[in-house]
């Protein structure tokens, strides 16, 4: 597709916009404008119309609704089996962890008064006194302790199990302290912490028909699969906040229900809407959306142990075939950024700018397919609306392999299992990752030999040891150019291609202030509930 | 009024049948889940779903036990009313389902409410002026209404009263239903929706359904007596269709208890519907059987009410 | 008042002995010009159905984009035209099997009777209780997707309402004389089913198929949309509505054709059932 | 009262559109007048227009048909000039109607009183009780047994005698001027249809009304009718008063009506009677029933222990009034219902009793012609595949030899060898039971089992079936077995006749000395209820009260 765009900046002035909310810098803005053409003068008018937006003071009162995308009968209030945003909203709002990660990606303290370490291995938490459970209790280092072991115990089925089988030993020292030893030196480990599943529950839980937390909110209802409704703490521990009375989080499956349900103001937030319809958004002045590149991405996996990612030159080939540019603008109105291959996204400090993503070249492409003898054999390419907007990446892969003789053929399979049945097994198939907060956590989880998710099965230990030298680097710099070397490995030996990295788009009634992006996820890492406050 | 002996008969020679029915879709169901890939311990890890990590939930949640047994065993709790456990958040089945099933059939009943009468006056209305442009106009706008997805006419819905009229709150569970009205504005827009498409299929049987009642020589008398039109159909040939409309009702309403998932889904209306997709995706076994146990009731409860009142309606086999 | 029939008509229906109202004619029109368009429509596309051809979504009627553009910026008349080769095509056979299917099951039970009947009738009753989403699933998870299977899904789907119609007419038929006349002949059942029920309860069968072909056109893209049957790019008419389902708060033309589309299909084949051309019996 | 007629109808012209939007004219020009109090009868044979006329009466025409020209003037009102309005106001308070089949014109799911008195509501006559009452002392005059609670019951729950009379009450209630009786008693049995014609004459006397009595048979028209109208195709052809008609005929199409009602004397096949030649039907302590069977016996048992036999050549008349079982006899025998107890024989060899197992050839001796034309043929089948079918399924025969034969059927039943590719719907019912002669035929049997085959014919036609039976049996050396309620049709062919009541044989006698030496009290009393060519019939007849009351379902 050699089409340049014509008419896109001039009705995407949103996206302009949306990019200042989100604080970028002056140099970013600019020079996306430049490559859009758009002139200085226009600019700068643009520019003044964010300004505004910070300056606000909290209110407190009032009950805010606000709808995600997915629940089931599977919804929990236990951290460690949390898999959804619905599960993670909840969570965040009943309960609070050691740490958490603010605008900028830095890691603050929350339950955890300090956390220190001398050589990333053993790592000494003193914990904040005087924080009390829903039920009264205070909470002690054992709370902590059972919290963090639960993890590894299988009947518990946590999702993070394969994180925290790095904590080989976790101790108590007295009732504010414990220690934790690791079983390979990483500095991440407070950023892990901050992961939604260590969620700091009461010592000794295993119902969780009610949730018994030291969060802003206490549970009033919980009907699976239905709503969650939660009443303001009177004694919360933070000096600050919660400004709500009580919120009610439902889950309305339907994008476009979601956005009208907003609109006809049944509900004050709608998450993850889709990018079509931040122009409806846009123009309705009682609402606003608040974009957040968190790193989620929908990614093409060609898996190197069997045909045809086997093939030498077909990976490399399809990375040259994919129309990244296409994708970024006519599937997601904008509202992404370009990605080069590797997990790593610009909202991280550990990005690499200067590795370039591959441009749409379908010649080359067809060069190397031909030197792979693929050219014309029938390529099955598996998607599913489990992966978000897979289908449609896969059918413009598929139209730009017909201009250059490929014959590939979409397989829309139902989401129905989709994880356990097709993800890491179909040769060539989209898989959908998760933000994560720390480069460490991306490339043990993806691309390490062992990795359990090692979505195209690649092997290297080159790699492998990299990994594990960055991990316990305390030294900044050393440790940004070796994460900066892994990602140009990454993204020109792994079979995984990364289009773009999705932006995550959420709509709020312009009553609705305090909600800041946050790479954990949308919705303020899904812990906005603590945070907002609703101007009447 | 005493149902003679052999109607009684009847009627029990149909839960037999019923009943049978029953074990049958059962067993169909079982065997079908059966044949989907995966279950629930690896659905519910996810992305996460190790080896390791399945086994060891799966041992956690006892389904080591071969499915067959676990299926028998869940029929013979079934049989002393224990709905069972899901598997997915060990709740008793019987709370997961309780008010979902409330929620079900109160908007099937609030649908019935509105749709049975409207699509009797216009079916009745159609056939007695048969031909007349009320006729043509009916028939066109049924035919239109079928064709249309009903997801496009729930959303259209939303659209007009929620969004741009702003009447009625496009969300309609979960509005506060304290008063009457606040009660009707939140189930308008399902109800809207739901009674369009089932109206249609209702009133096109009615008619038809009148129609061979006024061809009958009966209906002739009661023209040569004197009577006029009004009369002849609403006292002559009505009470001898009540036995095919009955049963054109009851095939309707069948479809709004297991039918309604687009509607479910998008007014965010937790019906049993929807519990059931969410109970195959999850494949929780004694949740999905008692879904499926749900809809075939009512299935079969109201075709045998239609068949009764069928019979009811006509004394020579009322006896 | 004679209206003048439709141009290619050679004679007109009167001389051919059969009396065909206009209404009847319309559907028939609209019938034969989507047929047409389901057979010669990918000759006609002016851009391939899945290449993006405009930045913008949800584009306005052009010169360039008769029917404007959908929800990626691909035009939506080609995918209209595409669409239409799977919507008739599928939705035919499914509706033909369902019916065929059901009609003669219905008159075997019909005629057969008593144990054959009961039983036959209770298992298609059992079948219509399992909602259809989860046979859905069944058959992809079990069979994997492709149109055949998505043909024969839709027609199990439908069987047991054609079956329950059908046995109803068979059984009235099955009293009259001329059947008992012949069973006292000796003749055997697919005697019976074929040369004397069948051609009698032709008519209204016919107007139940036409019924049974709407409900298969809206249900055809519930499954694709489980990913059974028909693969992107390629998408039938009810799929398209899916997909484009957000243009209607903007009123755009990518949700109103592929609708107007579908309105279309359904009410002429319903209005053209509902007024077949009957025979002249005036011996004049 | 002034001489002015109660009734004058002016050159009426009714005409219908059929499919093919063609206008045709089905009444040309009627013109007759009824004086007050006067009974005029129209005759005429099935499609003469007479009940158009009898509707167009009261201001109705069936769909499709409507009055072109011609007045109509009951009383002071002119009919054709009024709304549908006025017209709904006149029906039952000055003129009104008594269906030809009772039975179909109560609406199954009201109860008789509430449909009886529905006129006074209609018209708000008379209060609910006032009407009751007045409906009690119709019934009574009627000789409707227990006149106080008949009204409380459904239609199905009384036999089809009491509803034409009830039918008749619902007529009256509203005291009209003229009443409609249109063919009221074509449905009943004879004897039934004398208690019915006596009530209908009696209450007609006492009210003093006007009547207009539609009917083909000249007999029962005869008992009733002052003066007579001979209609045919639409056009009057004769009119006179009842005697004159009767005994002296102008018209040649009055005089062939009336030929029809001579019995024409039955000439016995002269077969070879050795009595060593086999019967070609015998029927031993035959017994069969409906409903489901418990240790050997259905649930209803109609045919209890029948014994006869049939010699070849020879025809044998069941006569019975419905309900004797005289169907399923011909049912049984041809194996449709198998017996459950008794032998069926036919040429020597005895019959499975469920036809699904006598062989083909078993099958093709004995064939049954059924009573409705219209359903007997399949509606979609044209006559030459109705045909071809026997003679492929027996005789194996395609193509042209089918073809040749299937034209010398219809040549031997009078039919033109163009109508084999007409629709069964496309013939009159002269025409259409002809063919269903025809297909029996088409399997050369020996035997052919006749059920009613004429009583839905009119007197005309069905007298040219008789003859036709007759010519086929000198020709073929068939036998009948002929199976009807109707006296005098039964004489014209059988040889000998079984008298059927309740499901048993009541006494078997030549039919020729049918009359006169009947000796069963029930015989006796059906050769008594036909109805002569003669006005004083009906007053004259005194029949022995304790007989009716035993034999006769009231």
């Amino acid at each position: 597709m050699t089409k340049t765009p014509t008419n896109w900046t001039g009705r995407d002035d949103a996206m302009v916009e949306d990019m200042i909310r989100r604080g970028a810098t002056r140099r970013q803005l600019l020079k996306m404008l430049m490559a859009s053409g758009v002139g200085v003068a226009a600019g700068g008018s643009l520019l003044m119309r964010a300004g505004a937006a910070h300056a606000e003071t909290p209110v407190s009162g009032g009950h805010l609704r606000a709808a995600g995308w997915s629940s089931s009968t599977a919804d929990t209030l236990d951290p460690a089996k949390a898999s959804l945003s619905t599960d993670y909203v909840r969570c965040c709002a009943f309960y609070n962890r050691l740490t958490f990660l603010d605008e900028a990606g830095e890691v603050q303290m929350e339950l955890a008064e300090k956390i220190e370490t001398d050589d990333a291995k053993t790592w000494n938490v003193t914990l904040r006194s005087g924080v009390t459970f829903h039920d009264g209790k205070t909470l002690t280092s054992d709370d902590v302790l059972y919290s963090l072991n639960r993890h590894l115990d299988p009947a518990v089925g946590s999702k993070v199990n394969s994180i925290a089988k790095q904590m080989t030993e976790i101790t108590k020292v007295d009732d504010l302290n414990l220690r934790i030893v690791l079983d390979q030196a990483n500095a991440d480990l407070p950023a892990i912490l901050a992961l939604h599943h260590f969620l700091i529950i009461a010592d000794g839980t295993t119902d969780f028909a009610k949730a018994n937390g030291t969060g802003a909110f206490i549970c009033e209802t919980f009907e699976p699969g239905v709503r969650s409704v939660g009443k303001k703490n009177p004694d919360y521990w933070k000096a600050e906040g919660p400004y709500l009375d009580s919120f009610e989080f439902i889950a309305i499956s339907d994008d476009n229900a979601r956005v009208n349900a907003l609109l006809s103001g049944d509900i004050q937030l709608a998450a993850a809407i889709n990018p079509r319809s931040v122009r409806l958004v846009e123009s309705n002045n009682s609402v606003k959306t608040s974009v957040t590149t968190s790193g989620n991405y929908s990614n093409l996996n060609m898996r190197l142990d069997i045909d045809p990612g086997d093939k030498a030159g077909f990976v490399e080939g399809m990375k040259y075939l994919i129309n990244r540019e296409a994708i970024q603008k006519s599937l997601f109105r904008g509202l992404a950024e370009v990605a080069n291959d590797q997990p790593v996204s610009p909202a991280d400090r550990y990005h690499n700018p200067n590795l370039k993503a591959r441009e749409f070249d379908p010649e080359r492409a067809k060069a190397l397919f031909d030197k792979a003898g693929l050219l014309g054999t029938e390529i099955p390419i598996v998607a599913s609306d489990a992966a978000t907007s897979s289908v449609d990446m896969a059918t413009i892969v598929q139209q730009a392999g017909r201009d250059v003789g490929m014959n590939f053929k979409v397989e829309r399979v139902p989401s129905d299992g989709y994880w356990s049945n097709y993800w890491l097994k179909a040769p060539v198939h989209f898989g959908n990752i998760n933000p994560r907060p720390t480069p460490d956590i991306l490339f043990s989880l993806l691309y390490a030999s062992d990795a359990p998710w090692n979505e195209s099965h690649y092997k290297s230990d080159k790699f492998d040891a990299m990994l594990s030298e960055a991990r316990g680097a305390l030294d900044e710099d050393k440790r940004t150019s070796i994460y900066w070397e892994m990602q140009e490995m990454v993204a020109n030996e792994a079979g995984t291609a990364i289009p773009v990295y999705i932006s995550n788009v959420d709509a709020l009634s312009s009553k609705v202030g305090g909600l800041k992006p946050n790479p954990l996820g949308g919705m303020m890492g899904y812990a906005f509930a603590e945070y907002v406050w609703l101007k009447d | 009024m005493l149902l003679s002996y052999s109607t009684s008969i009847l009627v029990l020679q149909r839960l037999a049948i019923a009943l049978l029915t029953l074990v049958i879709v059962s067993f169909a169901v079982f065997f079908a889940t059966e044949l989907l890939p995966g279950d629930v311990a690896q659905i519910l890890l996810g992305q996460a779903a190790t080896p390791e990590a399945v086994a060891g939930l799966r041992e956690a949640m006892g389904l080591n036990q071969p499915a067959f047994l676990r299926f028998l065993g869940w029929l013979a709790g079934l049989l002393h009313g224990d709905f069972g456990i899901s598997y997915v958040n060990n709740m008793p089945v019987a709370d997961l389902i309780g008010d979902r099933l409330v929620n079900s059939l109160r908007l099937a009943g609030v649908t019935t409410l509105v749709s049975v009468p409207v699509s009797l006056c216009l079916g009745i209305g159609a056939a007695m002026w048969r031909g007349s442009l009320f006729d043509r106009i009916v028939t066109v706008l049924t035919i239109s209404v079928i064709s249309v997805p009903e997801f496009m006419v729930a959303t259209l819905a939303v659209l007009i009263f929620a969004v741009w009229l702003g009447w009625l709150p496009a969300l309609s569970y979960g509005a506060d239903v304290s008063s009457f009205s606040a009660m009707l504005k939140a189930y308008a827009m399902p109800v809207i929706s739901l009674s369009f498409v089932v109206c249609a299929q209702m009133i096109r049987m009615t008619r038809a359904a009148v129609i061979d009642t006024i061809n009958t020589p009966y209906v002739e008398m009661a023209l040569l007596k004197g009577a006029r039109r009004s009369r002849m159909v609403l006292r002559h040939a009505l009470p001898n269709a009540l036995g095919p409309i009955a049963n054109a009702i009851a095939l309707s309403l069948s479809y709004l208890v297991g039918g309604v998932i687009i509607v479910e889904t998008i007014f965010n209306y937790p019906g049993v519907a929807k519990l059931m997709v969410d109970a195959v995706a999850t494949r929780d076994l004694p949740l999905i059987q008692s879904c499926a146990m749900i809809f075939c009731v009512s299935y079969l409860s109201l075709i045998t009410l239609a068949d009764l009142m069928a019979i009811l309606s006509n004394p020579r086999l009322r006896k | 008042m004679k209206p003048t029939t439709s141009p290619f008509r050679f004679m007109s229906p009167r001389q051919m002995g059969y009396s065909f109202n206009w209404v009847g004619r319309i559907g028939l029109a609209v019938i034969v010009f989507w047929a047409l368009v389901a057979i010669f429509g990918p000759m006609l596309q002016p851009y391939s159905p899945g290449e993006i051809v405009d930045w913008d979504y949800f584009g306005p009627m052009t010169h360039q984009y008769l029917l404007g553009t959908d929800y990626l910026g691909r035009d939506v008349l080609s995918r209209i035209l595409m669409g239409a080769r799977y919507t008739v095509g599928i939705a035919l056979v499914s509706v033909f099997l369902a019916c065929a299917g059901g009609v003669v099951l219905g008159m075997v039970a019909a005629v057969i009777g008593g144990w054959f009947d009961m039983i036959l009738s209770r298992l298609l009753d059992a079948f219509n209780g399992i909602p259809s989403l989860l046979f859905g699933l069944v058959v992809v998870a079990a069979v994997g997707s492709s149109i055949p299977v998505l043909v024969m899904t839709l027609a199990a789907i439908y069987l047991p309402g054609a079956y329950r119609f059908a046995r109803a007419l068979a059984v009235n038929v099955n009293t009259m004389d001329f059947v008992t006349v012949a069973r006292a002949r000796g003749e055997k059942t697919p005697y019976l089913i074929l040369r004397e029920i069948f051609p009698n309860i032709l008519g209204p069968v016919l107007a139940d198929l036409g019924l049974r072909f709407v409900f298969i056109v809206l249900v055809l893209s519930g499954l694709s949309f489980l990913g059974l049957g028909v693969q992107p790019p390629y998408a039938d008419w009810g799929a398209l509505v899916r997909e484009n389902i957000g243009a209607l708060s903007f009123g755009a033309p990518a949700i109103i054709f592929p609708s107007v589309a579908i309105a279309s299909l359904t009410i002429s084949v319903n209005m053209f059932i509902d007024n077949l051309p009957t025979k002249i019996r005036d011996r004049s | 009262m002034s001489n002015q007629p109660l009734v004058s109808i002016r050159d009426l012209k009714i005409g219908a559109t059929t499919d093919a939007g063609r206008r045709v004219e089905i009444i040309r020009g009627v013109s007759f007048d009824i004086q007050p109090g006067e009974i005029v009868a129209l005759i005429g044979e099935s499609g003469s227009g007479k009940t158009t006329i009898a509707l167009s009466l009261m201001g109705h025409t069936r769909t499709g048909c409507g009055i072109d020209a011609g007045t109509i003037r009951i009383d002071q009102h002119d009919v054709t000039a009024m709304s549908e309005a006025k017209r709904a106001r006149i029906r039952g308070t000055e003129v009104s109607y008594v269906p030809q089949s009772a039975a179909a014109a109560f609406n199954p799911s009201q109860r008789i009183i509430d449909q009886v008195i529905e006129v006074t509501a209609i018209h708000k006559l008379l209060d609910r009780d006032a009407a009751e009452k007045k409906a009690v002392e119709l019934f009574r005059a009627l000789a409707l047994p227990n006149p106080d609670t008949i009204g409380a019951r459904y239609p199905h729950q009384v036999s089809g005698g009491q509803l034409q009379r009830l039918s008749a009450a619902m007529a009256l209630i509203g005291d009209p001027k003229l009443v409609i009786f249109d063919e009221p008693t074509t449905a009943l049995d004879v004897t039934t249809q004398i208690e019915v014609l006596r009530a209908f004459r009696s209450v007609m006397e006492k009210g003093g009304m006007a009547g207009v009595y539609v009917s083909h048979d000249l007999a029962v028209v005869a008992q009733i009718a002052d003066r007579i109208i001979v209609l045919k195709s639409g056009e009057i052809q004769e009119e006179g008063t009842a005697q004159q008609i009767l005994d002296a005929p102008t018209h040649p199409y009055t005089r062939e009506l009336l030929a029809a009602f001579e019995p024409v004397p039955h000439v016995p096949l002269d077969v070879p009677q050795d009595a060593s030649r086999q019967p070609i039907l015998e029927v031993r302590n035959l017994s069969a029933g409906y409903g489901p069977v418990r240790n050997g016996e259905p649930a209803a048992k109609i045919l209890k222990d029948i014994n006869f036999r049939l010699q070849p050549g020879k025809n044998l008349g069941v006569i019975g009034e419905s309900g004797s079982g005289k169907s399923t006899l011909a049912r049984a025998i041809s194996g449709i219902l198998p017996p459950y107890q008794g032998e069926v024989v036919v040429n020597g060899v005895v019959q499975e009793p469920s036809l699904a197992q006598r062989s083909k050839e078993q099958l093709r001796h004995a064939q049954i012609v059924f009573q409705l034309p219209d359903t007997a043929l399949n509606p979609a089948q044209p006559i030459g595949a109705i045909l071809a079918r026997p003679l492929r399924f027996y005789h194996n025969m395609r193509g042209a030899a089918c073809e040749a034969r299937v034209i010398e059927l219809l040549d031997m039943v009078q039919l033109p060898a163009a109508l084999r590719h007409r629709l069964p719907g496309e013939l009159s019912g002269g025409q259409k039971q002809r063919v269903n002669l025809a297909r029996a035929l088409a399997a050369d049997p020996k035997l052919i089992l006749c059920d009613e085959i004429t009583s839905a014919l009119d007197t005309v036609v069905g007298a040219a079936i008789i003859e036709l039976l007759k010519e086929l049996q000198r020709e073929l050396e068939l036998s009948y077995m002929f199976i009807s309620h109707d006296l005098s049709t039964v004489e014209a062919i059988c040889d000998d006749v079984l008298v059927m009541y309740k499901g048993e044989v009541v006494e078997a006698l030549p039919a020729a000395r049918m009359s006169e030496d009947a000796r069963h009290p029930y015989s006796r009393l059906l050769v008594s209820s036909v109805p002569k060519l003669d006005t004083g019939w009906l007053a004259g007849l005194e029949q022995d009260p304790e007989l009716i009351a035993r034999f006769a379902n009231r």
